[in-house]
């Protein structure tokens, strides 16, 4: 199910490093299969509606789009050592709420101490995520399946059906999440950097190739010292200290936070990351295909709504395209290692 | 080969499978929990064990079981169905629509069984033969579906159900106290059980989902399996939609909305393994018995019900930490004194460095 | 290998032999030497599988020592303890002298311990060149990865195992052979003191075997420490100087191999002679069974038509990498194929349908058994049983008792060694799972069986067994077709041979006129045999 | 009390009113059983609205029945669903409710169970949402068509009843917001120069109404007003429009919380919105639910009662109580409310 490129052995091949080059072009034409469906989407739905692309549109679905592609980010993580996380929804939302508290009611707070409490928080129960995952053996989709439901609990215990709403906060809490940077969100920016420094991390250092090992396969990755667990953990505390993080900006950008606050964010979030050609099953992907998924499903999203298809109709189509994004990349895949196949056969022959 | 080659060399014997071991645990485990909330439950509510209350809890557990069956199938062959409550959904949709338009009642059965079968279909043809992800699928499928129930009714609600149905969905099956759905789940639980348990189809079942590139190679019928699975996921779903519907009287688009992890949720405390290869159909029964208990008689009390969730979670939880819990402890213990240095231990075994 | 290229390889042995007289670490005596590694009087079970009981292994500086076994005689176990993996229940673990207790493989990588484990343990999603280095890398600012220096590497390792492997290629795919050499450019690469190879060769044709052998030998020389397992006793007289046998989880000798004899090794590894050839009578092969014609799949096999008739053995024999799996793969319908045709009895069959394969009386015994053969959390029945439930079943319900019977009757016949027929499979050693294998698919009776490889990793005795079973089972009227990278046992088995090269039949001999250099020179392509 | 046009009482059904009409009626709290069990039972748990409505620190449902002597308890389902819901009615049913006070999520739904409480004497109160036919009394928190029209007439003065216009509702199924909105479009064919453009749904989720808000400015640029009748849509749509592209060219009116809204009323960006007292709305329905099971009321079109501290109440037409006309929040007032 893995979504891999093999390349046949070219029997007699000329040299191993043309081939090599013409599968690292492949492997970029991989994130380009993604780039390419948005932006024939983005053009489609520019040429119906010109507003699409109009700067406030643009701004608000970059916006709308950075909170799901900084959890895909995290998520990534978690999926390359094959595993999930389910509770990022969960997270995000008792961030959410008491960021928002306390945005509200302590006034005087720097941002970045706002940050740091989202943030805490995210990190804690990604802790214990991964120390269940990783002590206590049992299937992540179990623990955060669990914990999906378990953190939701205490968000309503600790929100008590009363909401923060955007009149108590001090203005610059709210303001944040509306500044630009030359008609760019300074958010999407933000977020643009931090998915940058997570692909180059991922590339370039033994801890980030040792993410890759272990999702791979497991016990191999045993077998050659790597730290397993340690590396699992790492992921799942990285993975709930950003969801934390996203929490913060959400309670920001949509001011109102109550209970619901990431309800089921956990299945988009899983949707674009594999929409992002991160294999579910670990071991490939990076997160800037994850990130891009993730631009891609809000970019839908909003097309939908700006382009007025009927409410009625909206859903449908979007897990319309969902479907067509991951069919689409598929074959895209399956038809370049078929030719790729086919094009050695002819040099062999 | 002559017999006098044989060299079975006597070993001490292992009594049962040790593949079956902790099958057993899991459910003498579950059994024990679901004594422990019938206990609780009577001591926190005398009502109960009140027959009005045991068939109200089987009334609003039915739908669930029901799709819990095929779900506990295609989970063992290693893949996942997320779209049992839009497929469910769907299915009432269609009921209220063809209900409006007053098509007789066994001629929209009919078309809710072929939609519902083809929505699997859907989902298993994605999934075999596109060779994609069922967890992606089926989040896809999630939407598509719903989306088509909020097509076909739109914000409208159907509710003149005939009273003969709606009945069959409120009232137990004469001479027991009953709910339809919990008689259908029990049939259904009784079939799947030997299907999978005693029959070829059911032993493919677990060899795909352990290796499922061992069983094509076993000539077994991974594809065809794994597709008819879903089809049969799509009408239990379907078929919990309709029994959803006549409960509630009800057809409205977002009817069974967050059903699909409460499925999961129940397919796991019985004991299957996500990775497929692992699992009964007597331990999806007795996780039905402690999901609907323990949910009934949370709300027999002041439990605040918004934290139902904690409950539910902490159930799942505990269920699968209970048989590790000696091992939390021991790797718990080993990951604190690691950091200290072992003593008497030469220099050479030190830990690796880490980068 | 008893001649042909052997004959070289006899004559390379009988140096070493010498070599290993003079040495400074070989005979008993060893003059007080202190092994760099050993297992004093190790144990290991595994519940109540006693896996190894009293196992002693001492490994000296230069020199190269064996170790021999029956299947599941005990030799994955000590690998794995020597790697850390397991900790011995009882015993002593020295590393020069020096009592130790290795924590994780981690600790044993940094002890100076290399391991070429038995099943290949890759990250099929990761470059080739990652996958050997990982976790070790090579650095430049910054701690940040050196891919540059990370492929020239690899290059360089695979360049020294005079293989054409692309290290910048991800290592799912790569046939089992090409994994084991990717698996020893990962031992080599660490520079250990200490090298333990499980059956590194298990997969390999002669060439590549020979290269390792180079490989070793320029590891002693530099004053590493190898052990070696392996089946075939003539690459351990070619190769070791002293070896340690083991039976039933027990030490039975540990000596130089200067003077030993084959037979000698085998008394001591099964405790009697080994079996002899039993010369089936051979009958004139009868009517064509499986008739493969122009059969081509783009890019890995092309334009491969032959036959097989009744009562015949055909070998397809060849490089590693040839593409014999592949074809054998598409016959029985796993994959596609382009173009080309597939009869078995006379009825063509479906195009990447194995039911139909298996309806036409066509079994497969697979290369991989771990990933192909077998279903590893199921029982020892259960595997057995796989292939052949529709006829153990009785009204649609599986026959507990049949089934039962099925299975114990198979393994009987195999000779299967295992503790309780309801144990997962995955309990027992490689060889025993691969005798499972071979049980699911004779359980069937079929009337054409492919054999892939079907004694990779099978002991010298239980060898001989698979041999004479498939003449028996070719008396019987079945055709076979046997795939092997092991020019003795082709030479030995085989009623005609057919020769592959980089997708292409390229030449076929009878047993007569088959001898090990033509064959060796058709699969390598120095002469392009006609083919008859 | 309100400035504002609404145009309190244009439905003849409801002729209750908070004054005093110091009226007859059994009213006594004392004479009647105390010491009852009353189930409140909103449409979910973790809804803010409700828990105004239902709490006893706020005032509402909790502390009437409080009041008078008898034990109140809030349950519910987590999710706006008539299956999540119709749990809680049963097992409140099961552990001997003397009353129940209700907001039907879907009445249909909810009728098989209600009458089962009927029958066993159990006496329905519903309020915010009403299940017709298969309860005792409805607590109406406003008359539907003076929401509807309130609303309208409140957008036309601030955009000088010409322009185009939008609706950001809730769900697509809300039965409320449906009536409204029918009502809103009766009202604004008075209006020949406004024109209703579309009409969209957030699911009273933030994040959505968020969504939908940009997708119908971007589509219909030319859009003058809004008209949310919803809590969360209309502060969802308040941020949006929080902006210099927006404030005071787009202008927004519907149902909101004054705590809430008084960022966006004292920047400019909303001029005017109306809101029932939530609390209000639970204190009359558990006032009336413990009554009518203590035997101190009997419902029948005419009876009056007094409700504590909301005054005396007369029941209407179809046994439906109108908590009174809906109260319009701007600048002037908005201080002084704290809800
Ligand atoms: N993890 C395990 N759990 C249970 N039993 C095991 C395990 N590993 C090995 N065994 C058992 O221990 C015995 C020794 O196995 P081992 O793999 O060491 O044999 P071996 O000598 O390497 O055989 P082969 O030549 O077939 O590879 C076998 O009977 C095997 O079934
Ligand atoms: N799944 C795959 N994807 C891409 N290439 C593959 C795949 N499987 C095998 N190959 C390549 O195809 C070629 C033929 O492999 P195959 O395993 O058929 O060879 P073989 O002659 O059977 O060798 P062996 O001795 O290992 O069995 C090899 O170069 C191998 O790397
Ligand atoms: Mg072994
Ligand atoms: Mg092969």
């Amino acid at each position: 199910m893995t979504a891999t490129l093999a390349p046949a052995r070219e029997p007699g091949s000329p040299a191993p490093a043309s081939s090599r080059r013409l599968a690292e072009r492949v492997f970029r034409i991989r994130e380009f299969g993604i780039v390419a469906v948005l932006i024939v989407f983005v053009a489609v739905t520019a040429g119906i509606q010109p507003r699409f692309l109009s700067s406030t549109n643009v701004q608000f679905v970059l916006v709308d789009a950075t909170i799901y592609a900084l959890l895909a980010l995290g998520e990534t993580l978690v999926v390359i050592t094959r595993n999930v996380d389910l509770s990022v929804g969960s997270v995000l939302g008792i961030s959410a709420f008491l960021s928002a508290r306390l945005a509200s009611q302590a006034h005087g707070l720097p941002l970045p101490v706002v940050f740091l409490a989202g943030l805490g928080i995210g990190l804690g129960f990604g802790v214990v995520n991964g120390l269940m995952v990783t002590l206590g053996r049992v299937p992540s989709l179990v623990v955060t399946l669990a914990t999906l439901y378990i953190i939701r609990g205490i968000d309503v215990l600790v929100v008590g059906g009363t909401q923060v709403v955007p009149s108590s906060y001090y203005p610059s809490f709210l303001s944040m999440s509306k500044a630009t940077l030359a008609g760019v969100p300074d958010l999407a920016i933000a977020v643009a950097v931090l998915v940058a420094l997570g692909w180059y991390a991922l590339r370039t250092f033994r801890s980030g190739r040792e993410l890759y090992a272990v999702g791979s396969n497991p016990d191999a990755a045993r077998l050659a010292g790597i730290p397993t667990g340690r590396r699992v953990l790492f992921a799942f505390a990285i993975s709930g200290a950003i969801a934390g993080v996203a929490g913060v900006l959400w309670a920001s950008r949509y001011g109102t936070v109550d209970s619901t606050a990431g309800t089921s964010y956990e299945l988009q979030v899983v949707a674009a990351v594999v929409v992002g050609g991160v294999a579910i099953f670990g071991g490939s992907g990076s997160v800037v295909g994850a990130a891009i998924g993730a631009l891609l499903l809000q970019t839908i999203n909003s097309a939908l709504y700006v382009l007025g298809v009927s409410p009625n109709w909206d859903q449908a189509i979007a897990g319309f395209l969902l479907i067509l994004a991951i069919a689409g990349d598929r074959f895209i895949l399956v038809r370049l290692t078929a030719s790729l196949r086919r094009r050695s056969a002819r040099r062999g022959a | 080969m002559e017999p006098d080659d044989v060299r079975r060399r006597p070993r001490p014997a292992l009594g049962r499978a040790a593949l079956a071991r902790p099958f057993l645990r899991w459910e003498t485990g579950l059994v024990v929990v679901v004594i422990v909330v019938a206990i609780a439950g009577s001591a926190l509510s005398p009502e109960f064990f009140t027959a009005n209350n045991l068939f109200n809890l089987g009334l609003n557990t039915g739908e669930v079981a029901i799709m819990a069956l095929p779900m506990t199938l295609i989970i063992i062959t290693g893949e996942i169905d997320l779209s049992v409550e839009s497929t469910l959904g769907m299915s009432s949709a269609l009921l209220g629509v063809l209900w409006a338009d007053h098509w007789p009642m066994p001629a929209i059965f009919v078309v809710i069984a072929v939609v519902g079968a083809a929505a699997g279909a859907v989902n298993g043809l994605l999934v075999t033969r596109a060779g994609l992800p069922s967890l992606a699928v089926t989040i896809g499928t999630l939407a598509l579906y719903r989306g088509i129930a909020l097509i076909l009714l739109g914000p409208r609600t159907v509710a003149s159900f005939p009273a003969a149905y709606t009945n069959a969905g409120t009232t137990a099956i004469p001479h027991t106290d009953l709910p339809y759905s919990i008689g259908i789940f029990i049939v259904a639980a009784v079939i799947f059980g030997v299907v999978l348990h005693a029959t070829p189809f059911g032993r493919s079942i677990y060899a795909m989902g352990d290796n499922a590139e061992a069983a094509m190679f076993s000539g077994l019928r991974v594809k065809r399996v794994k597709t008819s699975l879903f089809v049969i996921s799509g009408l239990a779903s379907a078929l919990a939609g309709v029994l959803f519907t006549f409960r509630l009287n009800t057809a409205v688009q977002d009817n069974g909305t967050g059903l699909s992890l409460d499925v999961v949720a129940i397919v796991l405390l019985a004991g299957v393994s996500i990775f497929g290869g692992k699992g009964s159909i007597a331990g999806v029964f007795l996780a039905v018995l402690a999901f609907a208990g323990l949910q009934n008689a949370l709300l027999l009390t002041n439990f605040n019900q918004e934290a139902m969730g904690l409950v539910t979670g902490g159930l799942l939880l505990v269920s699968v930490f209970v048989p590790n819990a000696a091992m939390f402890v021991r790797q718990l213990r080993r990951a604190v004194t690691r950091s200290a240095p072992r003593p008497g231990e030469p220099a050479l075994s030190t830990p690796r460095k880490d980068t | 290998m008893s001649d042909g290229p052997g004959e070289g390889r006899a004559a390379g042995a009988a140096g070493e032999a010498e070599d290993a007289g003079a040495g400074p670490g070989a005979g008993g005596a060893r003059d007080g030497a202190i092994p760099v590694l050993a297992l004093e009087h190790v144990s290991k079970s595994f519940g109540a599988v006693r896996a190894v009981i009293d196992g002693s292994i001492e490994l000296f500086g230069g020199e190269a020592h064996a170790l021999l076994g029956e299947n599941g005689a005990g030799k994955s176990t000590m690998v794995k303890m020597l790697a850390g993996v397991h900790q011995p229940d009882g015993g002593r673990f020295l590393i020069n002298g020096e009592p130790v207790v290795l924590g994780g493989p981690a600790d044993a990588i940094d002890a100076g311990i290399a391991i070429i484990y038995q099943e290949p343990t890759l990250f099929p999603d990761l470059s080739v060149a990652e996958n050997i280095f990982m976790g070790r890398q090579p650095l430049r600012s910054g701690r940040r990865i050196d891919s540059k220096r990370c492929i020239a590497a690899a290059d360089a390792l695979f360049a020294q195992l005079g293989v054409r492997i692309d290290p910048g290629r991800i290592s799912r795919g790569l046939s089992i052979a090409d994994q084991q050499l990717v698996e020893i450019a990962k031992a080599l690469s660490l520079n250990a003191r200490v090298i333990v190879m499980d059956e590194p060769t298990a997969a390999l044709s002669a060439v590549e075997v020979a290269r390792l052998f180079d490989v070793i030998r320029a590891l002693r020389a530099d004053g590493a420490a190898v052990l070696f397992i392996s089946h075939r006793l003539e690459e351990v007289f070619a190769i070791c100087q002293s070896v340690t046998v083991m039976r039933d989880g027990r030490h039975v000798l540990t000596a130089p191999l200067t003077g030993m004899s084959a037979a000698e090794l085998v008394r001591a590894m099964v405790g009697r002679d080994m079996p002899e050839r039993i010369p089936g009578e051979k009958r004139a092969p009868g009517e064509v069974r499986l008739k493969v014609e122009r059969l081509t799949r783009e890019g890995v096999f092309t334009d491969v038509s032959f036959e097989v008739r009744a009562g015949e053995i055909v070998a397809l024999s060849g490089l590693v990498g040839a593409g014999r799996s592949e074809v054998a793969r598409a016959v029985f319908g796993i994959d596609r194929y382009d173009a080309g045709a597939v009869s078995a009895g006379g009825r063509r069959l479906r195009k990447a349908s194995p039911t139909s394969a298996m309806a036409a009386g066509i079994g497969f015994v697979p290369e991989d058994r771990r990933q192909q053969g077998l279903v590893m959390e199921m029982s020892v029945q259960q595997n057995v049983a796989l292939a052949s439930l529709s006829t153990l079943r009785k009204a649609g319900l599986i026959r507990a008792s049949a089934e039962r019977s099925f299975a114990s009757d198979w393994a009987v016949r195999l000779s299967v060694k295992y503790g309780q027929l309801t144990d997962p499979v995955s309990m027992l050693s490689g060889g025993n799972q691969q005798k499972v294998v071979l049980a699911k698919w004779l359980g069937r009776q079929p009337s054409i069986l492919i054999v892939d490889e079907p004694t990779r990793g099978i002991d010298v005795s239980t060898k001989a067994d698979v041999h004479n079973l498939l003449d028996r089972l070719a008396a019987d009227g079945i055709a076979i077709l046997m795939i092997s990278s092991e020019l003795p046992e082709v030479l030995r088995v085989a009623d005609r041979v057919l020769v592959m090269r980089e997708g292409r039949l390229t030449a076929a001999f009878s047993q007569a006129e088959a001898s090990a250099e033509d064959i060796m020179a058709a699969a390598t392509g120095q002469v392009e045999a006609q083919a008859q | 009390s309100s400035s504002g046009s609404s145009s309190p009482s244009s439905s003849s059904s409801s002729s209750g009113s908070s004054g005093s009409s110091g009226s007859s009626g059994s009213s006594g709290s004392g004479t009647a059983k105390s010491g009852l069990k009353v189930f409140v039972i909103p449409k979910n748990l973790g809804n803010p609205y409700f828990t105004t409505a239902d709490s006893k620190g706020t005032g509402g449902a909790l502390a009437a029945i409080g009041s008078l002597g008898d034990t109140g308890t809030e349950t519910s389902g987590t999710a706006a669903t008539s299956a999540s819901q119709i749990p809680a009615v049963q097992a409140a049913i099961t552990k001997g409710a003397n009353a129940l006070v209700v907001s039907a999520t879907d009445p249909t739904a909810l009728c098989p169970t209600l009458n089962g409480a009927i029958k066993r004497k159990i006496p329905v109160v519903t309020y915010d949402s009403d299940a017709p036919g298969c309860r005792s009394l409805f607590i109406n928190q406003a008359s539907t068509s003076a929401i509807g029209t309130s609303e309208v007439d409140l957008l036309a003065k601030e955009i000088g009843s010409s322009g185009d216009i939008g609706i950001v509702s809730a769900a697509a199924s809300a039965t409320n917001q449906n009536a409204w909105i029918g009502f809103m479009k009766q009202e604004l064919t008075k209006y020949p120069k406004m024109k209703l453009v579309a009409t969209v749904y957030g699911n009273d989720d933030p994040a959505t109404a968020t969504q939908v808000t940009q997708g119908l400015l971007e589509q219909y640029p030319s859009i003058k007003g809004i008209i949310s009748p919803t809590t969360v849509g209309i502060l969802a749509a308040a941020g949006v429009l929080d902006s210099a592209k927006y404030r005071g060219k787009v202008q927004l009116t519907g149902l909101g919380t004054p705590d809430s809204m008084k960022k966006y009323v004292s920047d400019g960006t909303v001029k005017a919105f109306e809101l029932w007292n939530p609390a209000n709305l639970g204190y009359l329905a558990g006032y009336a639910a413990a009554d009518i099971a203590g035997g101190a009321l009997t419902v029948k079109p005419g009876a009056t009662f007094k409700a504590g501290k909301l005054g005396t109440f007369t029941i209407g037409a179809d046994n439906t109580v109108l908590l009174g006309p809906p109260t319009v929040f701007d600048s002037a007032n908005i201080g002084k409310f704290n809800f």
